[in-house]
């Protein structure tokens, strides 16, 4: 951010007397205002695509009455939500309650500083990306527990007390699968794993196809995403048919806009965080972005990333209307027993390819055998 | 096995608790009994190997405008054959022993029975009102049944 | 749990669910599929043999009372009145459709065949009064009225043809 | 390394939760009292009775013929076979013959019905597992089923089709071709089923070995229908006890195998029920192919006073036996009608058989007994 606060200062001469201090704030203000209009578009529009596939999966049509085959569905939603009067429940702890949405919320939304949106395009470039997101997105837990402890009402807390189990005991695969990648890129900060995915010609240079290790990581990864973002394999906090709505039974109202969203942010934080770390990120398969010039660059880089991370929601949402719902114990066992040992033989398998073959996957093998 | 057959087992071993039994115009027949032993014989119409009823099949109320009774229907699922046991209960404290001990099934029966009919199942695990609230007074089914004008204020 | 058990319940799950996927795909896939239809659009239209509002034609109704007393939940109301010329007259013919319970019973029993069933199902009103459906038009007491002149008429008309008979009939036995 | 602290020290207070009258998975206005440490359930005692309207005291009070439509509200999802019920069970008291292409036709409406209320039960039970999609799918097939009876009686739910003595309408045209091509095209929809949740890992690992009930428990507690069979005993009215043309039929009766886990569990009870299916599907072509022509009513006075007597009648029905009790003394109004509902009788298990589950576990018993409130209640 200074780099581009000072270049700014000399850029325009007349506001060279404001202090350095304040155009940094005033650049990073404007950046997160950027990524929170992108972050209410992608929840509004998500909640249309999220109806829209459901409908088209079942059967039926999906929102087509607000706006041209239903587009503005999601701001009448939106208007709704916020026009609804929100209830605070007699007995319910005020203060946890009315606290509850706005930790979720920026537990949700302060993991997209770190995500590499395109080749310059990254909010802070944290040299501890991939473990800051892991932090930041444990925060969603204490918000979680907050609202089912704050409502007052034995079903949310049911499905707090549910939540915290799933998230916290989901974190760890998470993790390990998410560290091949930054074994392979020797950093934790996502735009260095991007760009050691950029190296061959075509989608060879992805870690995905870097060994098979890290293919077999790529899809714990995302069944993992899918439980820390209690989709429906594992949407046992609100789920509908046992806990009537689990933590947000109680909520209406703007506060329940905040759930709404900060589970759409979610969604596009692992989306984005699996296409970053697995298929290239910005990377555009034949193509190489960074060569061009800044502006057109970062527009196509940032076009690659989207379409990948998009493409991600899109099997989450396919996913989440086929299968039904693990019970407690199940979705219990399964993390401790199923996914934590994999991802931990996993790790170990892609420690000993890098060093076996001294950091190079399958794809950098055969082009140095005929490179020669 | 005959109604008939039945009715003279049931005869043989309990002498003049098994009263009469009602066969033109029933379908299936009925062995009336005295009320104090119908769960004995409902036990050994269970236990006994030739008759093995080990499927009750339904357990009414009935008000015979002039004496209640208490009317089960039950099964064979190894011979294939239906009986029912009927208990003539005088109207002012209708009581006979509970048979959930003999069949499970009539737990929920037995209280739908004491609910709508004010039949008393003496040792019956847990009879309580099922359908309706449990401050109604009155039994709905009894022929001589007043409606209440108002329950809690609601007209009814 | 043995090694064979574990991985045999990871292939299996795996297997299982990309089955279930396949499906939900095909059907996300094609478009053709919908089956939905945009109801105030698109109505559905409806059997003939649909037990919709129920419909009386007056004039072919003979107030024969069959339907009130077939109807299980008595929501069908008849007044009628005789008339001069002996055969009822229907004074008010009411069917509270909010009680109706369409069961098809009424339909079946009437003599005439003036009740029927019409293919209407959407009907929503602000009062509970309007579910009474009225099928006389004019008000009752005009009926009455009418109908009690006629048979006071008749009354009268019969009457003097009686004491016409009598004038006639005693000039035979002068003759004889 | 002991803890420093006795467990039992620790006060941990059991939680009371009304999984209460209105609650998305309990298939209607039933309440269960639940009484739960943590997730796992001590005590869950049903509490019935909120949907009850006194069908038996209205019994008392309409004539036989009148109390036909009382009838589909007894099982608004199973109202064919609730019909025909109550014909079959005043004409074996009246004694009445009823023409066989009648008694062709309430079998064929008797299966179609059953196999949209086995849809039913099949898709609000995944519903309650969390994989909405097969409920859409379900429910389209029935539409289809319900296009067919309203072309036949006129009423999308609440038919009231059956007569005494016969029906109330012959079949329009082209009925019986429109429900061949419904069997053509519903028979691969299983299969689709099958592969689509029925043997889905997560599906299977939820029913396996939840709720067993033994096969002599199962007579015991007096389950019937599918909850029996699903039980291992075969055990079927249309087989064992014939009524109607049910014996120039032939099928086969489905029964729990413990396919996936122990046998009695709830994935045998809704196995049972989607190879019910199956099985009525194969009656229909039957029906389909050997119904005669003629009356479809028979004689009966209209002032029908049957004579004094007292009969209990019952047929299978999707959910269980309903058996209908009638004690007539001449009169035009059945002096006692007393109804026996399958899914009365399943609920008295409840309680024994959801001790120390979990939460999730009692909306799948419930889902597996495939209950009905209205028929409970009464």
């Amino acid at each position: 951010m200074e780099v581009l606060a000072r270049s700014l200062i000399s850029a325009f001469p007349v506001i060279s007397g404001v202090p350095l201090w304040a155009v940094t704030l005033l650049i990073m203000v404007v950046v997160a205002a950027i990524l929170l209009v992108f972050f209410l578009t992608f929840g509004g529009l998500g909640s249309y695509v999220l109806r829209k596939v459901a409908g088209d999966i079942q059967v039926r049509i999906g929102p087509n009455r607000v706006g041209p085959y239903g587009i503005l569905q999601f701001l009448a939603d939106g208007a709704k939500l916020i026009l609804k009067e929100d209830i605070i429940p007699a007995k319910a702890d005020r203060f946890l309650f009315v606290l509850a949405p706005y930790l979720v919320f920026i537990g949700s939304f302060s993991a997209f500083v770190v995500v590499p949106f395109g080749v310059g395009l990254i909010a802070a470039d944290l040299n501890i990306g991939v473990y800051y997101v892991m932090a930041v997105t444990s925060l969603v837990v204490i918000g979680i527990l907050m609202a089912g402890w704050a409502s007052n009402n034995k079903w949310a807390l049911l499905g707090g007390m549910r939540a915290v189990a799933q998230i916290v005991s989901y974190e760890i695969p998470v993790a390990m699968a998410l560290l091949p990648a930054v074994l392979i890129a020797g950093s934790l900060s996502l735009q260095d794993i991007v760009r050691s995915q950029g190296g061959l010609v075509g989608i060879f240079g992805w870690n995905l196809f870097h060994n098979p290790f890290t293919f077999f990581s790529f899809f714990l990864y995302l069944t993992a995403g899918q439980a820390e973002t209690n989709q429906t394999p594992f949407d046992l906090p609100e789920a509908e048919s046992e806990l009537v709505s689990g933590y947000n039974v109680e909520y209406s109202g703007i506060r329940y806009a905040f759930f709404f969203l900060a589970e759409f942010g979610d969604m596009f934080v692992v989306a984005a965080l699996a296409s970053a770390c697995f298929l290239g990120g910005w990377h555009v398969p034949f193509f190489r972005a960074e060569a061009l010039p800044s502006l057109w660059g970062n527009l196509l880089s940032l076009g690659a990333f989207l379409a990948k991370a998009f493409g991600l929601v899109l099997v989450m949402m396919w996913v989440r209307w086929t299968l039904p719902r693990l019970r407690v114990d199940q979705l219990m066992r399964m993390s401790w027993k199923y996914l934590v040992p994999l991802t931990f033989v996993n790790l170990l398998g892609v420690s000993l390819w890098l060093l076996v073959f001294k950091g190079k996957g399958i794809p950098q093998l055969i082009a140095s055998i005929f490179t020669g | 096995m005959e109604p008939q057959a039945l009715f003279d087992a049931v005869k043989a071993k309990f002498g003049d608790a098994a009263l009469e039994l009602q066969v033109t115009g029933f379908r299936p027949a009925f062995v009336v009994v005295a009320p104090a032993s119908i769960a004995d014989i409902a036990r050994f119409l269970r236990d006994d190997p030739a008759m093995r009823f080990d499927s009750l099949m339904c357990l009414s109320g009935v008000d015979y405008k002039d004496r209640f009774a208490v009317a089960c229907h039950l099964y064979s699922m190894r011979h294939r054959h239906a009986i029912g046991l009927k208990a003539y209960l005088p109207k002012e404290n209708p009581l006979l022993p509970s048979m959930d001990a003999v069949w499970p099934a009539a737990n929920f029966m037995e209280r739908e029975t004491y609910d709508l009919f004010g039949i008393v199942f003496e040792g019956s695990k847990d009879l309580r009102r099922i359908l309706l609230p449990e401050d109604w007074e009155g039994h709905p089914l009894r022929k001589d049944y007043k409606y209440p004008d108002f329950y809690h204020g609601i007209k009814v | 749990m043995g090694l064979r058990e574990y991985i045999n319940d990871i292939v299996e799950a795996v297997v299982t669910t990309v089955k279930g996927m396949r499906i939900t795909a095909r059907y996300g896939i094609d478009a053709r599929e919908e089956v939905t239809q945009q109801y105030p659009e698109e109505r559905r239209e409806t059997d003939e043999r649909f037990r919709g509002f129920l419909l009386n034609d007056i004039a072919r109704c003979t107030s024969c009372t069959m339907c009130v007393k077939v109807c299980p939940v008595d929501c069908i109301s008849l007044e009628a009145v005789r008339g001069a010329d002996k055969k009822m007259v229907l004074v008010s013919y009411d069917i509270n459709i909010m009680r109706c319970m369409y069961c098809g019973l009424c339909v079946e029993v009437c003599p005439p065949k003036s009740l029927v069933h019409t293919g209407g199902y959407e009907k929503a009103l602000f009062n509970r009064g309007d579910f009474t459906l009225h099928f006389v038009h004019e008000d009752a007491a005009g009926i009455k009225a009418r109908v009690a002149k006629q048979v006071a008429e008749a009354a009268a008309k019969a009457a003097e043809a009686a004491k016409a008979a009598e004038a006639a009939k005693p000039e035979p036995e002068k003759k004889a | 390394m002991k803890p420093n602290v006795p467990v039992e020290a620790l006060h941990t207070q059991e939680m009371l939760i009304n999984m209460g009258p209105q609650h998305p998975s309990t298939h209607g206005v039933l309440r269960v009292i639940l009484r739960t440490d943590g997730e796992v359930v001590v005590n869950a005692r049903p509490d019935v009775g909120y949907l009850h309207r006194g069908l038996e005291k209205i019994g008392e009070r309409v004539t036989y013929a009148q109390f036909m439509p009382f009838t589909d509200r007894l099982d608004y999802l199973a109202a064919m076979n609730c019909n025909c019920a109550w014909a079959w069970a005043v004409e074996n008291l009246a004694g009445i013959e009823v023409p066989e292409r009648a008694e062709y036709i309430r079998v064929i409406v008797c299966e179609l019905n059953r196999i949209s209320s086995h849809l039913i039960a099949f898709g609000s039970f995944t519903a309650d597992m969390g994989a909405f999609t097969p409920f859409l799918y379900s429910i389209r097939e029935r539409e289809k089923v319900n296009d067919l009876f309203e072309a036949a009686c006129g009423n999308r739910l609440t038919y009231n089709y059956a007569r005494v003595g016969g029906v109330s309408a012959d079949l329009p045209q082209g009925f019986l071709e429109k429900t061949k091509e419904f069997l053509d095209y519903f028979e691969p929809k299983i299969d689709e089923y099958n592969n689509l949740i029925s043997y889905n890992k997560i599906f299977v690992h939820r029913l396996a070995n939840v709720a067993a009930i033994s096969a002599d428990n199962a007579v015991a507690y007096g389950l019937t229908g599918p909850n029996l069979r699903g039980s291992g005993v075969s055990f079927d009215l249309r087989r064992d006890e014939p009524y109607s043309v049910y014996p120039k039929l032939e099928f086969d009766v489905c029964v729990g195998t413990g396919e996936r886990g122990v046998l009695g569990d709830c994935f045998d009870r809704y196995m049972v029920r989607i190879n019910e299916m199956r099985q009525s599907v194969r009656i229909l072509r039957q029906a389909v192919a050997q119904i005669p022509e003629g009356p479809v009513l028979a004689k009966v006075p209209r002032v029908f006073k049957p004579a004094a007597g007292e009969v209990y009648f019952r047929s299978e029905c999707p959910r269980g036996e309903t058996g209908f009790y009638i004690i007539s003394d001449g009169t035009g109004n059945p002096s006692r009608l007393k109804i026996r509902a399958g899914s009365f009788v399943t609920m008295n298990i409840f309680e024994t058989v959801t001790r120390g589950l979990m939460i999730a576990d009692i909306v799948a018993v419930i889902g597996s007994f495939d209950i009905i409130l209205p028929e409970i209640d009464r």
